[in-house]
């Protein structure tokens, strides 16, 4: 292997852009989200067809090719890593959560179709994870800071972008769980510790975009833009199906290796073996447990976590914002 | 840390005047294929004299983006030698070659990606560590050279394109560069806004090699030309010869005014 | 520079690129289902999917150095997997003592390991014969006369035509600001993270706002020739008997790959 | 269905022949305010027959590609009145202006998005309701018009600016417009392109209206001439005698050749 190889992988393992490849997920697990993602696609065309009329085309198109170019756009870290945007928060806050849906779902679709970024059969849960999901968080932005000062709407703005990178990893990790590929309490920490620092690159390019727009084009961020872009009824919305999927998915995943009893005698030293995993946390394993009920109790306790902390920042910040 | 394989010279001598006989660029047999399988470059020979202003002319597709984006190192990879006032462009040197180097985009959109012209022309200074007192003089001093200065505190986004070709050259201004490297600077403005390009780069007093479509602008602001075709360079001299050779400019797709 | 890697297109003439896309498609989508539903350690199987993506590249002369390079993009992924071979309860193949814990390779977690790197290899495999044989128009004409809902393709059409548009605009951003990253003779530079987090944001946004423009222009462009809410297209595509032959010959593959899955190892 | 309040004339009598006294095009008062409050036009007044070739010329931001937009509808809200052939360019007539007023814009990637040239050429007729047949005979003889028959199949993404700006035109020609508006036909190409384009524009036998900043090419290909400042109409003659006028011409930031 040479060293574009290694440097291509060690990429790909730092940035938030997790594609599932084809043979990853086990059959169940993959038409499962497909039958969601197509479901919450075909809601999202008709809401933003109503929205935007014919203009529609040319708009979802460009914007989905903004978002594809814009995950180039890289800033360095640290160590030869970099930070990158994944897009599905700044997307639903610029277009609305059902507009930024469609785009999201554009971008996997071509990554995957056309530049085997992510497989075809999993499409669906990519889709998921990287499309649905992101925007669904982002468009809590609107909810929850639609109406604040320009300070406060940048730090929600942020705080999701990187919880639904972190939401994007764990349902990822769930996948794969689920599907016998990895086990969970091996992949659901990793993906977690990794992408909670990941996130923060994302947070921040989320942020400093959001505020360009605010300051050279304030019209189209304004509260009145925002008014029409989203809803409350999207929290609740994006909550509900997460659930749904947490709980379904281990009923519809045939393969049982996936809730084999995870090996006792398993270390930590394994997982630092592999480098992307040296971030591990090591608290968070104890926490899991090595049973599949108690995995799937984390799955549902790790989304609700990250709604919850978006929700209670969101109040918070507004408090703030009324004292001042 | 760095490495320059020369002593580092300048374009101004020790007392500070200009220094006419030092070689700003010198580019030796360079070769470039693009990923594709491409050839963009067939060997390239060409050297600069700190204070000449050179025009580089040639059909599309000649080759004369890829040779400029050679001259800090944003393309490399080819054969060849390139040296920028004596330091080698390689990998480890760029740093400092990017600074010696400025380079000025066609578009300068893509130039400006700050918010205001301030943190647009600030961005080079700061990349560069200096301290903020130094980069507040250097914005002011690149502002003022471009005529731009009142527009410090302006959106860049919403700058006419004679505004905005100003700040981009302003952004490299503001780094101290020995050479100034421009792609196409009189394109997509209008006659007026030209005219004062023109004027602006007669005026400063900075070596400089641009490469245009703009037979107008050769004639009358770059005492010698170089034009290439496919790749090659395939003549080099004062403007105003080159210009009398109608053969020469029609074979390779100018035209003669 | 990014051009080679946008377009996985390779323009050839052969029996495979002339294909009617909606073959191409059913069948590579049908290949990897097929491929995902193979059972751990069917090595045959494996082997016989191999021969058959072998068998397509150098019919379609796109050569197998073609095919495996791009396969590598998967890699990676690997990663993930490889837990299993330590965590899977099995037989013990080899142990590594590492500090005081000890690691042990089960038989078990290998052979599912292997298994599912090989599905995935050949997965994607499949996946980029079908886009080295395919143009991107015909791809959307054969997804769009495969019932997937006509906005969506319409809005992927128009993704897929300004993806190199903005894709190359991008570029030519991240140059601009390359080539402005210098830094001094001290060997300072290169200012805060918070302040390279924001250029990137800001050259973010900064093409937000130039997408959105374009859009716009598009869009009038679109109304000055005649366009009123209705996307009309011709269907340039026809089934010829060729193409009938050649989906139901890898339906027949895919068959004998269950087939010799289950029945025969 | 669509409103037309006079006779629809046609730049062709009715054998076939070119009809120079018909009025292809009519301005009157034209005033247009945008949104966010900006003047763009002040009462523009033009006329333009049948056959005529007619440039317009102005400083950036004299509202020259405000004007074209009004011409097939884009742009409308403001006071005035504009006939196409005849046709008052209202609301109901936009589907019969828009075949009328062939609208090419200055960027070519704006104009030409569909994946293959092909698509985009038919993407007029085929919106304007034809049969198949009679889409392919167009998209064949607006191709062969601008030179680009062998192009069909390509992505347009791929063509070179010149190309794309040939197919820009072929998108238009399909759909057999009396009148061809074209805003900067000649930024950003090389001198040889730029030449193909004006041999081109000059050999087809159709009105035209073009705005633009290239004034070698209103000198070659343009027999009238228009000056746009400020949202109004400050010279309108015979390209001849309007460049002998230095004043006239420096006033409004255009430059004598
Ligand atoms: N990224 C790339 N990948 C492959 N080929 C490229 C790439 N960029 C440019 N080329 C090709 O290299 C050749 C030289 O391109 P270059 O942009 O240097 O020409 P140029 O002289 O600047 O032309 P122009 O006057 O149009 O700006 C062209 O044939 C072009 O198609
Ligand atoms: N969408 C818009 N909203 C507000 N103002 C606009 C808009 N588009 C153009 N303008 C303004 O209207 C004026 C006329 O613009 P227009 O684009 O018509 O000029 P132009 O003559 O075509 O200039 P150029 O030569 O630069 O193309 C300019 O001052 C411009 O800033
Ligand atoms: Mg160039
Ligand atoms: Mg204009």
């Amino acid at each position: 292997m040479d060293t574009a190889m290694l440097s291509h992988i060690w990429k790909e393992v730092t940035t938030a852009r997790m594609h599932i490849p084809d043979g990853f997920l086990s059959l169940p697990v993959a038409l499962a989200f497909w039958v969601i993602s197509a479901g919450l696609l075909a809601i999202a065309a008709r809401r933003t067809q109503q929205q935007l009329g014919e203009r529609q085309i040319p708009l979802m198109g460009v914007m989905a090719a903004f978002i594809f170019a814009a995950q180039m756009i890289n800033f360095p870290v640290a160590g030869g890593t970099s930070g990158h945007l994944l897009g599905g928060v700044l997307a639903a806050i610029m277009l609305g959560p059902w507009a930024g849906m469609l785009v999201m779902a554009c971008v996997i679709i071509v990554q995957g179709l056309l530049f085997q970024d992510g497989g075809l059969l999993v499409m669906g849960a990519n889709i998921f994870n990287m499309g649905l999901l992101t925007a669904a968080l982002g468009s809590l932005y609107h909810g929850l800071a639609g109406r604040q000062s320009k300070g406060v709407r940048l730090v929600v703005a942020g705080v999701l972008a990187w919880l639904s990178v972190i939401a994007g990893a764990l349902f990822t990790a769930l996948q794969l769980g689920f599907s016998g590929t990895s086990p969970f309490a091996i992949v659901v920490p990793a993906m977690l510790g990794v992408h909670v620092l990941i996130g923060i690159g994302e947070g921040l390019i989320t942020m400093a975009a959001l505020a360009f727009v605010m300051q050279v084009r304030p019209d189209l961020v304004s509260v009145e833009a925002v008014r029409a872009g989203g809803g409350r009824s999207w929290v609740v919305a994006g909550l509900l199906i997460a659930l749904v999927v947490a709980v379904l998915s281990p009923i519809a995943s045939a393969d049982p290796d996936g809730l084999e009893r995870v090996a006792i005698d398993m270390g930590f030293e394994e997982i630092a073996a592999a480098p992307p995993y040296e971030v591990l946390p090591d608290y968070v394993v104890p926490l899991l447990g090595e049973t599949p009920v108690s995995t799937i109790a984390a799955g549902v306790l790790g989304v609700l976590v990250v709604a919850a902390v978006a929700i209670i920042v969101g109040r918070l910040l507004r408090q703030r914002a009324a004292i001042t | 840390m760095p490495i320059v394989h020369e002593p580092v010279t300048s374009c101004e001598d020790s007392f500070g005047h200009p220094a006419p006989d030092v070689l700003a660029l010198e580019v030796q047999g360079l070769h470039f294929t693009y990923p594709d399988g491409h050839v963009a470059l067939r060997g390239i020979s060409l050297q600069v004299r700190c204070g000449e202003k050179v025009a580089l002319v040639g059909p599309n597709g000649a080759g004369k983006s890829t040779l400029l984006l050679h001259l800090n190192g944003l393309l490399n990879g080819g054969q060849g030698n390139i040296r920028v006032m004596g330091m080698p462009v390689i990998a480890p040197n760029l740093p400092l070659i990017r600074a010696r180097v400025g380079l000025v985009f066609q578009n300068p959109d893509d130039q400006l990606f700050s918010p205001t012209v301030y943190e647009d022309v600030a961005f080079g200074p700061l990349h560069m560590g200096l301290p903020e007192e130094e980069v507040r003089r250097r914005v002011a001093y690149a502002l003022t050279q471009v005529g731009m200065a009142q527009y410090a505190d302006r959106l860049s986004y919403h700058l006419s394109m004679g505004e905005k070709k100003r700040v981009a050259i302003a952004t490299v201004l503001s780094m101290h560069p020995d050479i100034l490297v421009l792609d196409e600077p009189s394109a997509g403005l209008d006659p007026r806004a030209r005219r004062g390009l023109i004027n602006l780069l007669r005026a400063l007093p900075i070596t400089m090699l641009a490469s245009t479509h703009d037979m107008l602008m050769v004639r009358d602001l770059f005492p010698r030309t170089v034009i290439m075709d496919e790749g090659r360079i395939v003549a080099d001299g004062p403007t105003e010869e080159l210009l009398e050779q109608r053969d020469l400019l029609e074979a390779h797709g100018l035209e003669k005014l | 520079m990014l051009e080679g890697l946008l377009d996985r297109y390779l323009n050839r003439a052969s029996f495979v690129h002339d294909l009617d896309p909606r073959v191409k498609v059913v069948n590579a989508f049908l290949f990897i289902l097929s491929v995902v539903l193979l059972p751990d350690g069917a090595w045959i199987a494996y082997f016989l999917g191999w021969c058959a993506i072998l068998a397509v590249a150098l019919l379609a002369r796109v050569g197998a150095g073609f095919v495996l390079r791009g396969s590598l993009v998967a890699f990676p992924f690997a990663l993930v997997a490889i837990t299993l071979v330590f965590t899977l309860p099995g037989r013990p193949l080899l142990t590594l003592q590492l500090g005081t814990w000890e690691l042990s390779a089960s038989d078990a977690g290998l052979v599912r390991f292997t298994s599912i790197l090989a599905r995935s290899w050949l997965s994607v495999q499949a996946a980029i014969l079908l886009t080295a044989t395919t143009r991107s128009p015909d791809l959307l004409h054969a997804l769009r006369h495969l019932r997937v809902p006509g906005l969506l393709v319409t809005i992927l059409s128009f993704m897929i035509r300004y993806l190199y548009v903005l894709v190359d605009e991008t570029t030519r951003l991240l140059r601009a600001r390359q080539a402005r990253s210098a830094w001094s003779a001290q060997g300072k530079g290169g200012g805060s993270l918070f302040w390279r987090a924001r250029v990137a944001g800001n050259m973010t946004g900064q093409l937000f706002l130039r997408s959105l423009e374009r859009s716009d222009r598009i869009y009038n462009a679109m109304l000055a020739r005649g366009f009123r809410s209705q996307f009309v297209t011709i269907n340039p595509h026809m089934m010829r008997r060729r193409d009938w032959v050649a989906g139901g010959l890898g339906i027949c593959v895919l068959l004998l790959l269950q087939f010799v899955a289950h029945f025969v190892s």
